[in-house]
This record gives C-alpha cells, structure tokens and sequence, in this order.
C-alpha cells in the first residue's frame, strides 16, 4: 500500500502540525466513525498479479464463433501501445483544450470517420455501448419530433439493446410497439400496417445489419416512413459497423440517426466492456444530440484548435434540461478506434470487411451441405447468420469445447429459440477452423 | 508543435496494415452493395505512430504533474492495474461464451462487488453502470422501482444546490422534476428547509457527501430520518468517496443507495473522458430492482448469472458493464487493503487541508466550514486587479500545473475547487502552493500576464463562441 | 523544463514498492554484513513515475519524427516488435533450462539464422555477439584462428580511412595491428595500394559496403581475389546493409565472414544506447571456429546446443547473446518478407538519393561519386559565414529534426551524413529538405541563430570540455 | 510489408524521375544484382504474432530454481510501462545531449545508484554483459600495471565468464592462471603460493559471491594481493548484486575493479540476454575504463545538464588504441534497472535481500535434513547454494520437471560434476514450492 502514498509519516506529522486542526476528520461526527479497520488484506504487486493471473487462467478462450454483438477481431499492436501513452490514458476529459489538443483532435478525427463510414453528417464522440446509443437516439428523435409519443422497434435489433431501452423509456412515457419479423428481418408488411393504424409514432429503429445477420431493407424501409410522416426518424442500430466497407451505409438511405456500437474497431471482446457506443446524425439535428461533440475553432493568435462544443446541451450546463445526462463515458475507446481506424485506413476497411465476409459465406455454404445444421438467412449478410439444427445444440456445444472451439451463440441465451445460434467468422477464423467445425457438425447427433 | 489531420496526412496507395487473405474472396454484390470511396485516410504504420505520439504530447495527463481538479479525484493510475486488464484471458473472455469458459471474468466481478459492499457497509453491489451518471441513472431508476411497487413512482427528486450536473439530469431522466434545496450558511443541506420540503410526492434526495465544497453533510443521519419518514429514500453521489474510505460506511448513515466511481476514487485511469465504471451500491430492501443478470455463486459450485429476477428495472448496458476498468479497480484495492484506504483518505484530507491552510489570506474562501479532502477558493481578492477565476487556471498551465476545477460549485462566484489527492508528495504540493502565491503576486503586478495565459502551449486561449456558432464536427477536403 | 535527480526527490521513509515476507526473517550475521546506509533513493511509486515519464520527454525518439542519423540506420521500428519480445514463454525462458523446456527458444534462434543467411548468401550464422562492435570482434578472432589453424595468425588488418572507429579498435582487440587503405578521389579503396599492401603477413580486410560515404565498392569482386590470392580473408562491416538488402548479396561478392547489426537494418530499437544485436554471418570454411554453443535440428527432431566445438575461438557472452532482441529481428523479417527487403532497400536508396538532389548547390558535396542509401555532404558553403557543421546540426534541433551524422567520416572535413531510411514518407523529407534549405539561408543571414542553437532545448549547448575536465560521475550530498 | 514503407508507388516515381538516375542501383556491377527474390515470405502482423505464440508456448516455464548467473525476479509493472516509453526505447545513443537528457540523466541516476551499491567511486554506463564486463576488466587491469602480463582467476568465477576471458585474453598474449578452490572458494593457501611463486601477476580476480553461491574471503585476500605488489588489482565478478542489500559490498575491502551482471536489476531472464554488464572502479582508473560514462556539467546558460564524457578513451576517437571497441551495447536494461532501483529504495532493496535469503535458508535447512541432499557450501551463501545428491541427478530432475519444478542448474551444463547442482531462490518462490521441492527430493531414489 505504500508505495502509492508519497508522504512519510515524519511529513505527515509535519503538515497536520502545519494545519493545526488536532483532528482532520472532525467535521465528521464521532458516533459514525468506524471503529475497525475494513476487511481488507493489502497485498503486494507481485500477489495481486497471481490472482489475476490465475483468475484469467480460469477463463477458457477457445477458437471462437462468437460475434451477436462483441467481436474479436485482430488488433495491430501499434493501437495498444499508443493508446497506452500516459498522455492519452490518464488525462481527463479535455476541459483546458489548450493542454488536451491530442485528445480533442484525436475526437475531431474519430468525428470525421464515423461520418464518413455511416455516411451521415456528424459523429459525437461516443457513448457507453451501442444499447444506450440507441435508448439515447430514441429519446433524441423525440426530441426532434416532440408531439407524438411512441416508437416502432424491430425485433431484428440486438435482444440486449432492447432491454436496454426498455430500461430507459419506460419512466418516461414513451411507447414501444415492436416490429414483428419475417424471415428474421423486419416485416414491411407489418410496419406499413402499423404506420396506417398508429399516428403516434416519431421513430422507427432497426437493427443494420440486424442481430441475425440480416441487411434489413432500408430501401423500402426510410421511404415508407417518410412517406407516413415526414418528421418520423428512422433509427439504425449496428453491433459492427465493420459491414460497412462492403455493404451501404445507413447514410446512403436517408436514416437520420445512426447509431450502434463500435467496439470492434480496435477494442477488445472484454467479455463485454468498454465497448464503443457511437451516435451519427445530420447536422439539422446537431443540437438534439447527446454525448459531447469536438469543433474545430481559432485560438487568439489565429492558429488552428479543437474544442468541446455545443456544450449547451450538455448537463454541466443545461442540468435537468440537459439532452442526456452523459458525462463520462468511452474516450479512450474512441481513441482506440481513431488509432486502429488510421493504420486500416481506405484499403485495409474495404479488404477487411471483404474477408471477414469472405470467410463468412465460405462456412454458409459447407453448412448447408451438412445433413443437421442449416443458415436460415435469406438477405445477404455480412460476418455473421444464423443457424438451425437439428440436434440437441447444448451436447453439440459440449463436444465443440471438448475440441477447443466455441460454436456459436445459442438464441436461448437471448430467451429465444432453442435450436438455433448465430454464428460469426470474423478475420481471427481460418478456413481449418471453419473446416474443424464442419466435422464436428458432421458429427453431432 | 501543431499536427496536421490524419487526413491531411493520407496519399492514396498507403496502408498502416497488411492483410492476409487465405480464403476465396467472394464479391458482395447487389442493391445493398457501397459504391465509392468511404473517406479514411491512408496512412503507413510509421505515419500512425508518430501522428498519435505527437498528439499525445499535445495532452497532459496524471503522470505528467499536479492535477488538482476538484471533484475528479485524479490520483495516481499504478502500472500494475494496466497489467491485469491487458491479460489475455480477460481480453479475450466473450460475454456470450458459456458460463464454464467465463469463471475468472465471473469470479473477479463478485470479489469486487463484495469489496465495495465492504467499503460502504452497503448490502449489494452491481458493476453494471458504465460511468458515474450511468450509476446515477441506475440507483435512480432502482428508486423509482422501489416506489412503483409500493404503488406510486412519486414526482420529485430533491437536490442540493450545490451538486454535479448529473443528479438533476439523472432525475430526469428517471421520470422525475427536480426541486433544488438550497445550502446553508455552512455549505450545508438546510435541515429546516429539507423538513418542509419532503412530503410523499418526493422519491428521494440525491446528497453528495461530503459535498462539492468538501463540506462533510454532518447531519446525515437525520437527513436521512427526515427522508424516511416520508419512505423517501436517500441516494448518495459517492463521487467524493475518497474523503470517507475507511472512516465512515455510507450504508451506516443511513443512505439507502449510492454509486461509485471507479475512475476516481479506485484509481482507474480516466482515458481522456472515460471508461469509467459505476458501480452502484444499495441496501437489501432495493435488491429485487437491481439491473440483470446478477452474478452468483462461490467458489465451491461455481459462478452464474441469474437473469430471472422479475422485478428487475432491467438491463442498463449491453453487457456487464465496462469489465476491464473494473478489474482495474479490484487490483486497485487488493493492493491497499482496508488500512491502505483508510491512509489514503487521511492523506488525501492532510494534502487538502495543507493546501488551504497555505493559500488561505491568498485566495478567498466563501465557505468557512472545516472541510475535508478538498477546499474551494474563489477569485474574489484577485477581481479587483481585474483578474478572474479563469486567468488564473490559465496561468497554471504556464507554471507546468493542470487548473483546478474552476466555477464550480455554481453556488461559489468564480469557484476555484482544488483537489489535491491522496497522490501528491508535499514536495508536489509545495510547489503548487508556491505557484499559486506567485500567481497572486502576478495578478497583482502584472495581470496582463495571466490574461494571455497560457503562454508555451500548442495553442493559447480558443474561441469556444465560434466554435459553438459555425460548428464544423468534421473534417471536409472543402473546409481546409 | 528541468528534473530534479531522483535522489534529490528522496525522503526517508518512503518506498515504491511494497514486499511481502511469507518466510520467517533469517538475519545474515558475520563479518560480512553490509552496515549502514547504501545510498538509494526513497520515493513512492507515483514519484518514479513521474520522474522517468518527465525524462522521457527530454529526448528524442524515432517515434518522434526524422531522425537521419547516417550509418545508423533509425528506421521504425515496429511496435508488433515488441510485442513478440515481451511474450511470458520468452521472457522467464532461462538458459539453463533443460533444452526440452526451451524448445521455442532455440527453433526461434534457428530459424532467424537460417533467414540472415539467406539475406547475406553466408553458409552460417552466430547470434551470441551482442552488438555491431562485438560482432566485428566475433568475426576477426573467427579470422585470426582460421590463419592460427593453418599454422601462422598473422600480423596485420587493413582498414580504409573511411571506416568507422569499432574496425581498428576491433583489430587491435584481436590481437592485430592495423595498417590504413586510403580511399581513392571517389572515395573508395585504392586497388593499386590494395595490391602493394596484401602480403602474407595480413589476416583480412575490413570493409564497410557501401562504405561511410555509402559508396558501393564496386571492385569488391576483385578485392576479394587480391586478399584471397595471400589467403587473407575479406570481413565485411554490415552496418550499411539496408543499402543491399534483396539487391546483392555479400556471400556472392567474396565476402568471408560479416556481421549485421540487427537495430540497425532489421529493425530493432536502440534503446538509447542498445540493447543491440550483432550476428556472424560467415562461409563454411569458417565454420569449426564459431563460438559455442551451435543450435542444431528441426522440428522434427528438436532442437539442442551443440557445445562441443574443438576448435572454436570460445564463447563471446555469458549466454547466447541478446535473444530477446534476435526476436524482434525475426519478426520483422517475417513481416517484410523477401520482396519487402528489397523494396525497403530500394525505398531507402530513393529516400536518400531525393536528399541529395534537392539540397546539392546548398551544400558541398565533397565526393561526387554516385551514392546509395545515404550522403555525405560538408559545411564548406557555409564556412565562409563562419558557420560550422556543428551549428547546422544544431539549429536542426531547433525545427524539430534529429542532427544527422556529423564529423565522421573523418576523411571528409566537417561531414554531414545523412540517411533517411526508406521509414520517412516523403512529405517528411521534404520538409527535412524545405528546413536544410532555410538553414543554409540562415547561415548566411543570420549566423548568429545558428551558433546559438538549439533555442528551445531543457538545456542548450553544454560544456564538454568542463565535463571531461573535471568529472563529476555520480550524484553526492556534497557536490549539489 | 507495405505497413512499414510510406511511400506510395505514385511517389516513388515522381522521386525517381526527379533523382534524374534511371536505375537506382547503377553503381553495383549488374553481375553482382540478384536475380531472383530472397526466399521468405512475407507475413501479416497477426500472422506473426501466431507464429511466436506457439513458439512462445513450446517453451515450458516451470516454478524454477534455476539461477546460476540469471535471476527470475519479479518486476514491477512500472518498469515495463515506462521503460517502453518511445522516447527511451526508439532513441539513438545519447551523442546529442541537449535533446538526449533523459537518458544522460538516467544514465547518471545509474552510475551514482551503482556506485553506491558496491561502493565504488565510478560506475559505467553499461557492457553487454557479466561475462565480457570480467574481460573487460582484466584487460583494463593491464592497462594500468602495464609490466606485467599474468591474470589470476578463481575457478569460482562463474564458468561461462572464464570461458569468454579465455576467448578474449587469447589473442593479446596475456597468460591466465586459474586459482584452485578449496571447500568451493578460493583457496588463500593456494593463491599466497602462487603469489610467492610468480612475480608476473597484474590482477587477481574472484566470484563474489563466487558461482557456487560462496562469499569469498575478500578480507584476506585484498591484503595477500597488495602486499604481493601494491599495483597488482583485485578484481570481484558478481551474478547477483542484489546480494549486497545484505552482504558488505567489494568496495568495503580496497577492491579496485568490481564488475558483474546487473541483469537482477528489472531484467527479465530473456533465455540468457539482453543482459547489463556493470563495471565499477575507483576515480584513479577512470581514464583507462572501457565503456560510456556520463559526467555532468553546465551549459551556456549554467544551467546543469549531463554529457557523455571522458571519450577520449573511446573507439570513435581514439581508434585502434581506445581501451575498448565497445559501441552500443546495453542502454535500455541499464535504464529499466535504474527504475526498478529507484522503485525498490534504499530499504526495499534491503528487504528484498532479505526476503531471498531467508527462502534460501529456509530451503538449505530442509534440504539437510532429507537423505539424498545435502548443502555442500560451508561459507555464508546469498539467494543460491551448490548442493549434492547420491541419486541420479536426471532421473530426480525429470521427476521435478513432471511436477511441475526445475530444481536446479546441475554443474554438469558447465561441464561439472555430475552430482551436484546449484539451487537458488528468489523472492518469486515460495515455501511451498520449496517444501514441495523437499517433498520430492525425499521421493527421489
């Protein structure tokens, strides 16, 4: 414990002498002071290292199908070891621009490739994870719109993420209809009906590529809405943003808030958090915005500077009217993804997102030769689908981790359907990998 | 010592990655194809490297010096909590493997949940809220939950007028409207003015303790008496923890629900805004609305989340919260044990005290109550050489220090809100207190000085207006 | 700007560390027990901290920016490097483990020498010297047994003028006088004195190619065939090897035995004064004389040391040379792979050859012969201003840019000896180009700004001579 | 590849035809131009790293009481953190003082720390390591004797380092006598004999504490060599300089060149390197010390600031007649011990002395006690001891290794007796692991 308290005990004395007052806990009644010290045993760096070392030893990672939301994939040294700069690790918010220009022009970096990838106008500078990115787009489309009072929300989005919002909207009066499914995308069917029946509605929110793997189809989707009411938002929720270098971004179609969660740009799978919540939008709904937001600006001598702006809308200033009560959230994660996004660059994003699809469509086809197991998806997908079978899927699992891989997350663990899982290949997969689980699904029965 | 844009960096051909490509590559191809370049630079590795060195030189962080931002708690980030959230079998561990794969991430997060319980005589713990106004938000929703299933939700949250931003944002965004109690002549909740307040609309009171002038609530007790008379409840802001580790346990005084912020007082690093943990802390009689899945188990049979608790508020994150960081914060502690933290609180309220007993006849002191791990000033002395709150904070940066928190609490004209930490040697602090008397000495002689701080910094004072009036959030080939 | 020594920060009774003693004490008695102080700092880890962060950020680093250190070889270096070396299963491997435990030790070693071979046309390879110097020094007593074996050691080693200083002092350390080769007008090896020197009496030749002006020898072939006619051997100083990489190899010129300095070409950081890595490579007939121990076998069969070598010139190192360092060396091979050597090369070629077209006419070029991976230019223009190589390289600091090479080779007067490295993009050699030109126009304008230089350095010029002088070598109580 | 080289093939051209040189490579004779590409192939980051995990994890690290002149000894986290910094680690030597202070000054910070340590007057700032810091130390002996040309050296030197003396003296004509042991260390008769016998001995050099864990007996035999000739030097070579948080250091006893292996000091063990040769002397030799050292001194506005210095004596000045060819050698695990030094303190060094030797007097006690093993040492020993067993040593060992252990380094790798090994334990082992040790030796058979 010491060794992080840099005053001995002779400066110590030496100071409260100094301060003259006997007792510095004195402004603290004396019946609540504790008499015992907790129970807590100090522990060298050398102990606490074992145990967290042995505790990762208890953690079992296996050739993984997992994806449904977190993904592992390949991150280049060099975005650990820079985002590992004291500078950048232990700052604070970047409140004193003139001695946070890294992190600020780290943001206004980070700004500027969210947009382009989504295709929308303005990025904030993150949120906590893609769920309370769109609880938080939700209540910002309300914002917008104001008079009406209920959101359409598809079925397709992430499971997690819907709990999510729910959490969120349910103190505060907003409706959710769901939107029911058709071949695990969002039934345009039902939706038009919904619209005809329901005049209530200020957003519709989507799942893009949705939790099955689904590109849902924004096409007929932002039409349809707009054409109901030409205020109404549709709102994309993705968990991997990465589809974006193969498939059209929410931009493209009209979406006026984009939203999801961008852990897979350089973070780590760390069995969920921190993750990387990122909200786009248009420049009209700027200040309906949550989260903070970078500008660029000119210091007193004209020179070129980043600043937090905007900050009006935030609860520092604007308190019980704030757009979100925000304050502390994913900065290093965004600076992980501006540095990882940098090395990627336009090339490696497009080739990237190529193999991971790639990879992807490879494992499809020898599934569906198999004689148990069958992709379900019928739209194009990106680096993960969904599977069925027809086997006891948790034995499968077992012989699958007694073989070292991880086949794929089941629905159940979603309180949905028993018998089937999605199934994600991401770059860290090989063929062999692929080829591995293909002979265990042979095998299973 | 300015540094261009990455994009400005970018020639077309470059990459900072090579890609391998072991499989067939299969085009995409259909209506839901993109066209067209996407727009991120191209850049080699050796360009991302220096481009993301020289930032980060543009930064200032704990490592570099004093950083005395006063309610923030930046201590010390030991090396050692890098160590272990960078271990494979934590970066790797996938939230949706089976519980079988998943022991040691399981296992961490209950120690941890058993030590902040321990640390605050609370009776429960979640890990899930991923910052402190997420916890805030968490703890909140849980008392709205605990009042809807007496059968009312009630209207009110009463704040003092002292408190964060992010309690009247947080009650707001839990449903509820905001009534703001003002301070009394001590800094202190007014007792008289709270027992007219609360009634059975108000659901609770959110306190931040000690408060944001490090003034210690010493009527806590009551105040929560007065509250629960009414089955109002008290939430407890526990952003000022490090002040009362190890002296006092919250869930002795009566609070009913707090979080705490990880970030701050179980030193994990703050990231340049963030990841943060928020863990919120609470008595048995709000367990039935805490957020799912709850981790359970032991080491006998083994951990498991229950996801079945039906009056749950829910799910608060798309996960378990920011994992990593709050291994940071268990390793944090492990290391300093209960007589660690105990030592910790008591150096930080020595620093604290130490530094206003140096400046005091320096720099005003609105408040003069007894406080505890911080002390706010303001810039009443300096205002008639015409220098403010800000120039000053400007000036530290001159003399290699970071500005305190400045113009906070509202309920202080030019708030100077310093905090110095456990973390600082008196030798650190010597030197700031030397500064800050100079400072004054300056704002004296020569104010021109401290209006043109700061003087060596990559740029100097920005033009926050036009920023905010001609926002430009990205950057265009057009606007350069 | 300045830090304080750490035992200037010390206070009695502080620690960085906290130990744990799971053992009953067992005092060490007698009459050798150390008694009293020893004399090392005390101080808190946050104060470590910030004290090696606060140096780091006097220095100047790859990381960042142009660092064209002729002959040196800064190149980047790649952080996935690092990576690789830091992996647990290499860094507790302990060399005197059963070599079934050590597997992935030795295959490592194995494979890297069987590359460097290749990269070098050598039959053999050695890892054990730990830097260029004491590869050089590996390789001469590799040569001085070989002529020992055949009866006589011999007297003499050649050296052109131009060589670095490591050649000679190597040579006398080899038990070996040095005779000196001087260049010829275009700066490299004057066959004809060649011819007249070579005798029965010299061991071997040491060549640097390209050589210190990065003149490629172009009659290496023929030196070669003059040395080989006597029996004398051809050493070749690899240092300048990012200039042949994939374009030549030097086992195909005649080349007898070399060395490579592994953080310079290949990639490994300096380290602000090594760790360093200086492999043998070397032709068979060589090969009963390398030091022990020798890897041997294959996947198939494993791997182990063979230590029993009768006529080995011994062991060089306590071990098995920088293993750690060999790692990064691998990894980079891997990474670029035999066409990425070669475009490095050619990368570098261009790099520097684009350096001495634009600033030739703004600075003397003594040698006009065409160059390869670097240039050698003078202060010649300049001295009629009074301005010297000296202040050039300083006022360089000045805009952020590393000093190149500067007095050395020492057969040119006043050298400035630049290599860029194929890691510089070429946005930042035209700056280096854009300030090298504003420079030689401050020389004439303005000399003043250049013998002052640096201007903005924690401390500027320092006085050499009072060091040397008077040294002051340790830190006491008394001389502070 | 195309990751690390920033020009662009648009660039390289533009380049090119402003050279004006058609081919680049003009002036190697087209017959000495490869024809073919070398033959490896190219590999993307991750593959790489695949590449030395496996490799990493075909290497076994078992709980270790192997030591024998490398020491696994735990580090603290802030080593790595900062000694990774790039401006330590990419940085050149430190010939530019003014934008080199950090390391001038950590490299100032070293020498005093070192000096202290052994109490000595001067340190350098780094040899490559143990072993050519010992022949590098014989040599420098000679250069100040001059007349003479006869080494001594105790067989208890550790035996890689005489092997490298060997290697070293060979060529220079300089005899060497080793000194015969007796009970493991030096034997005072032997060498007074010798002394009585030789007149041409110009150093004397000895382990402390010698390679079989023996402190020798420096109280005797600084004296016996003085007296023999007052010029003639003691040279002390050391593993584990951690010993002398505990045991008086060879500058307690007029030793004049005290050297070793510093690697103990915040290195890991690195299969062998890279390592930290130390050489410390006395401010009379200084000029004839092999190696880099820093001096301080003012600059042109006085202020303090720190150079390398005293380089006359060096190879880049004074060629063929410096008094070493050293160049780069170890930099930055001289740093990496000036931090962990600075971490430990003066009373963290001492204790952690401590702690190593009570586990290692701990271990001795028990090891008697067992009927196989004894300790064979009858001196005072540190953290490692010799002991000797009448099992077959690589039947125990195997037994060991199963279970997990590497008891020992057996002095038969040194080409020693075959039964007898040498035992070590740090601060990194347990009683447990040492009772566990026990548990097996009582096994062994």
């Amino acid at each position: 414990m010491s060794r992080f308290l840099p005053l001995s005990d002779k400066e110590r004395e030496e100071m409260l002498k100094e301060i003259g007052r006997e007792d510095l806990f004195s402004p603290i009644p004396e019946e609540l002071r504790l008499k015992d010290n907790l129970k807590i045993k100090a522990h060298s760096e050398k102990e606490v290292l074992d145990f967290f070392k042995k505790l990762a030893d208890m953690n079992k990672n296996l050739t993984s199908f997992a994806g449904a939301g977190i993904y592992h994939h390949f991150i280049p040294s060099a975005v650990d070891y820079l985002s590992m700069r004291e500078e950048f690790l232990t700052a604070y918010t970047p409140y004193q621009p003139e001695i946070s220009q890294g992190t600020l022009q780290a943001i206004f970096e980070y700004q500027t490739m969210m947009s382009n990838i989504l295709n929308m106008e303005v990025s904030n500078a993150s949120m906590y994870d893609g769920a309370t990115a769109l609880a938080e787009s939700i209540l910002m489309a309300k914002r917008i719109v104001r008079k009406k009072n209920t959101v359409a929300i598809s079925k397709g989005v992430h499971p997690h993420y819907l709990k999510v919002v729910k959490t969120y909207l349910k103190n505060l009066g907003i409706n959710i209809i769901e939107l029911e499914l058709k071949d695990y995308a969002t039934d345009i069917e039902g939706l038009k009906k919904l619209l005809s029946e329901n005049d209530d509605i200020f957003a519709v929110a989507v799942g893009y590529p949705n939790f099955f793997g689904n590109v849902e189809n924004l096409k007929d989707i932002v039409p349809i809405v707009k054409e109901y009411d030409k205020k109404a938002i549709v709102i994309t929720s993705t968990t991997e943003p990465l589809a974006f270098g193969l498939i059209a971004p929410p931009g493209d179609f009209g979406v006026e808030i984009a939203c999801g969660d961008a852990q897979s740009f350089g973070n780590y799978p760390g069995f969920g958090g921190p993750l990387l919540g990122f909200l786009t939008t248009t420049m009209k709904h700027v200040r309906q915005m949550p989260g903070r937001v970078v500008g660029k600006t000119k210091d007193v001598d004209g020179k070129t500077g980043y600043v937090l702006t905007l900050s009006a809308r935030e609860q520092h200033i604007k308190r019980e009217r704030a757009t979100s009560n925000i304050c502390s959230n994913q900065g290093w994660c965004m600076l992980r993804a501006t540095i990882y996004l940098s090395l990627l660059g336009e090339e490696g994003f497009k080739k990237l997102a190529s193999l991971n699809y790639s990879l992807s469509e490879y494992a499809k086809e020898k599934i569906n030769k198999t004689k148990h197991f069958k992709v379900l998806n019928t739209k194009p997908t990106f680096n993960e689908f969904l599977v069925q079978t027809d086997v006891d899927f948790l034995k499968f699992r077992d012989m699958c981790e007694e073989n070292g891989i991880f086949p794929g997350v089941r629905l159940a663990k979603f309180g949905l359907d028993k018998d089937k899982f999605i199934l994600t290949c991401t770059e860290v997969i090989t063929t062999e990998d692929i080829d591995k689980l293909i002979e265990l699904m042979e095998k299973a029965q | 010592d300015k540094e261009k844009l990455i994009f400005e960096l970018s020639v077309e051909g470059k990459t900072g990655i090579d890609i391998d490509f072991p499989v067939k590559e299969k085009a995409f191809e259909g209506e839901y194809k993109r066209e067209g370049e996407i727009g991120l630079p191209q850049v080699s590795e050796v360009e991302v490297v220096r481009h993301f060195t020289r930032l980060s030189k543009m930064n200032y962080g704990v490592d570099d010096g004093f950083y005395p931002l006063g309610s923030c708690t930046m201590k010390h980030n030991p090396k050692m909590n890098e160590k272990v959230a960078t271990m494979e079998g934590f970066l790797y561990s996938h939230p949706m493997f089976s519980y079988n794969l998943v022991q040691g991430s399981l296992k961490a997060m209950k120690v941890l949940q058993d030590y902040l319980c321990e640390i605050t005589g609370m009776d429960f713990c979640t890990l899930q809220p991923a910052a402190g106004a997420h916890g805030e938000l968490t703890g909140m929703m849980m008392v709205r939950r605990y009042h809807e299933k007496k059968g009312n939700p009630r209207k009110y949250v009463l704040i003092p007028d002292s408190a964060h931003g992010t309690n009247p944002a947080t009650s707001t965004f839990a449903g509820y409207q905001v009534i703001e109690i003002k301070s009394d002549e001590t800094g202190c909740v007014d007792l008289e003015a709270l027992k007219e307040t609360v009634n059975e609309d108000v659901a609770a009171l959110m306190l931040t303790n000690p408060n944001t002038l490090g003034v210690f609530e010493k009527n806590i007790k009551q105040i929560a008496n007065i509250l629960h008379e009414k089955d109002a409840l008290l939430y407890m802001d526990g952003a000022n923890m490090n002040a009362l580790m190890g002296i006092v346990k919250p869930g002795e005084m009566g609070v009913d629900v707090m979080h705490l912020n990880l970030h701050k007082t179980f030193s994990t690093p703050h990231g340049g805004g963030g990841p943060g943990s928020g863990p919120v802390c609470f008595k048995s009689h709000l367990k039935d609305y805490q957020p799912v899945p709850v981790i359970e188990g032991d080491d006998d049979n083994g951990y498991t989340m229950n996801w079945n608790l039906p009056d749950s508020i829910g799910k608060v994150h798309g996960f378990y919260g920011n994992f990593l960081v709050t291994l940071k914060a268990l390793a944090y502690i492990m290391a300093m044990g209960g007589e660690g933290l105990k030592q910790t609180t008591i150096d930080a309220v020595l620093n604290a005290n130490y530094v206003r007993e140096k400046l005091k006849g320096y720099y005003n002191l609105p408040f003069k109550s007894e406080t505890l791990h911080e002390v706010v000033f303001n810039d009443k002395i300096q205002e008639e050489y015409g220098v403010s709150t800000l120039d000053i904070a400007k000036r530290l940066i001159d003399y290699g220090i970071h500005p305190p928190t400045i113009y906070f609490p509202l309920i202080v004209h030019g708030a100077i809100m310093i905090e110095p930490t456990e973390s600082e040697s008196k030798e650190e602090i010597d030197y700031f207190v030397e500064v800050m008397k100079k400072v004054a000495e300056e704002a004296k002689e020569n104010p021109e000085i401290l209006h043109e701080a700061p003087h060596y910094t990559p740029v100097r004072r920005l033009d926050e207006t036009l920023a905010a009036r001609k926002p430009v959030l990205k950057w265009e080939r057009e606007n350069d």
